[in-house]
């Protein structure tokens, strides 16, 4: 196998490393809750679309079974398992992202910061005022 | 700190790079994922899904079948991962108010 | 299945994503997500997942959106990075 | 969501699309054998257009459509569904979740068809109350 058609038929893969790479750089490198929940969004897009990418058959239709084609030949269809398991996915990460949301209220109800150092250096203060104030009864 | 996120970052994609080198080429017919049987010699999943699904359930959209009849143990357990993120939902966000006496109530 | 549609919809999802992590204002920040919703939808579309893009159209770009959208409404508007 | 005042033209914009998008997703849910969609994507379009009147008439009027208190009993109601056709097909003589031993008349085949409507009902139902309890908790929560 040439090192051109290497490339050329497995240029899915590549972006969704691109994607993933992405998402992992929001999750770890930006400081900012948002954008750490923004990051994860993308890096579960991309795992979905890895997924789904892997499902394509070529010369393959979308798998609701039709009367002109028939389901004898399971080549005919595009392979419907990931779709399940992926359509699943969506809805509890949208469910979870939910949790994520109502975490980031609370967080900025308590400390009224969303930005990781400053929430850091606040939760340690308030931590050495409690010690403190233990100590002193 | 920069640095070791960054490294971080790129010992990651160059893994991932090298796992996708291994991968079959996008949307060949013969891979071992879309045989009829698996490398053990038994009848794998998704070929008997797309045979058998319209025998079975006397319903064409094949994803609709096995989400709820083939693998419906799984869909139950996400329906109940719903509800348990809902629920969670409701106790950290739930705004505890003080009765007269003073006491904290829900 | 038509690889210069799939071509197109992949780079268009990667600036929307670099669009999505590096704005200052959060609210640009997730409109540009929600735009990287719907060209993923479009996407799982072009690779025969129907059922898989009508979800992702619906989530995330009615719901997910929303929830956000209410988030930052709670919360502040700008961060730094 | 407090900071600006609702607009008549948006109301009655909205008032008009809910219905509509209400029975689009009733369709999804009930056409899902044929064509794309089921459970899922139709409770998801069922939250949205409760949604749509949340964000556009506040939440003293939405009372009117869809009570807060309402959301989590709809989705246990929802998941009690999904078990409740699996111990029907328990008491006709099958295992759990096997459609096929319904205590209904038919053929295995189209008592099959029969559970995953069932199950898809619920599965919409636990959806929608889930969703617009989250949007509900998000909203009511605290001051800004």
């Amino acid at each position: 196998m040439s090192g051109l058609e290497f490339f050329v038929g497995h240029y899915a893969y590549w972006f969704v490393v691109a994607l993933l790479v992405l998402g992992l750089y929001g999750m770890i490198v930006k400081r900012n809750f948002v954008k750490k929940l923004i990051g994860m969004t993308i890096f579960q897009v991309a795992v979905i679309i890895f997924f789904i990418s892997s499902a394509v058959k070529k010369g393959a239709t979308i798998p609701i079974a039709d009367k002109a084609v028939g389901t004898a030949e399971s080549g005919l269809y595009v392979n419907p398992l990931q779709h399940t398991l992926m359509l699943t996915a969506i809805v509890v990460g949208v469910a979870t992202a939910g949790v994520g949301y109502a975490l980031l209220v609370t967080i900025f109800r308590r400390f009224r910061t969303l930005n990781e150092p400053e929430l850091m250096e606040r939760m340690r203060r308030e931590r050495e005022a409690a010690e403190k104030q233990g100590n002193d009864a | 700190m920069k640095v070791a996120n960054f490294a971080a970052l790129a010992l990651f994609a160059g893994l991932l790079i090298y796992a996708a080198s291994g991968l079959p080429n996008r949307g060949d017919p013969t891979a071992v994922l879309h045989r009829d049987t698996s490398p053990a010699g038994t009848p794998s999943a998704p070929s008997y899904y797309i045979r058998n699904a319209y025998k079975d359930a006397a319903t064409p959209n094949m994803v609709t079948v096995i989400l709820a009849d083939y693998r419906g143990f799984d869909t139950m357990g996400e329906e109940t991962v719903i509800f348990a993120a809902g629920l969670a939902c409701l106790l950290i966000l739930r705004r505890k108010r003080k009765n007269p006496q003073g006491e904290i109530e829900p | 299945m038509h690889w210069e549609l799939e071509v197109t919809l992949f780079i268009f999802l990667v600036a929307a994503a670099l669009l999505a992590l590096e704005s200052r204002n959060l609210l640009t920040a997730v409109v540009s997500l929600t735009v990287f919703s719907f060209l993923s939808a479009l996407l799982y579309v072009a690779m025969g997942a129907v059922d898989v893009g009508f979800t992702e159209a619906v989530v995330g770009g009615g719901v997910s959106g929303v929830l956000f959208v209410v988030t930052i409404f709670k919360t502040t508007r700008t961060c730094r990075d | 969501m407090r900071d600006y005042e609702s607009d008549d033209i948006v109301i009655l914009v909205s008032r008009t699309l809910s219905p509509f998008i209400m029975l689009f997703a009733l369709y999804v849910i009930f056409h899902g054998h044929y064509s794309p969609g089921g459970g899922f994507q139709g409770g998801t379009m069922l939250a949205a257009a409760v949604i749509l009147i949340r964000l556009a008439a506040g939440m003293d009027i939405a009372q009117l459509q869809f009570p807060r208190a309402l959301g989590m009993p709809l989705g246990a109601v929802g998941v009690l569904i999904y078990f409740g056709t699996g111990v029907a097909a328990m008491l006709g003589g099958g295992s759990f979740l096997d459609y096929a031993y319904l205590p209904l008349p038919g053929a295995a085949a189209a008592l099959r068809s029969l559970g995953i409507l069932f199950v898809e009902v619920g599965v919409g139902l636990a959806v929608v109350g889930i969703l617009v309890s989250i949007y509900d908790d998000l909203l009511e929560s605290g001051e800004r």
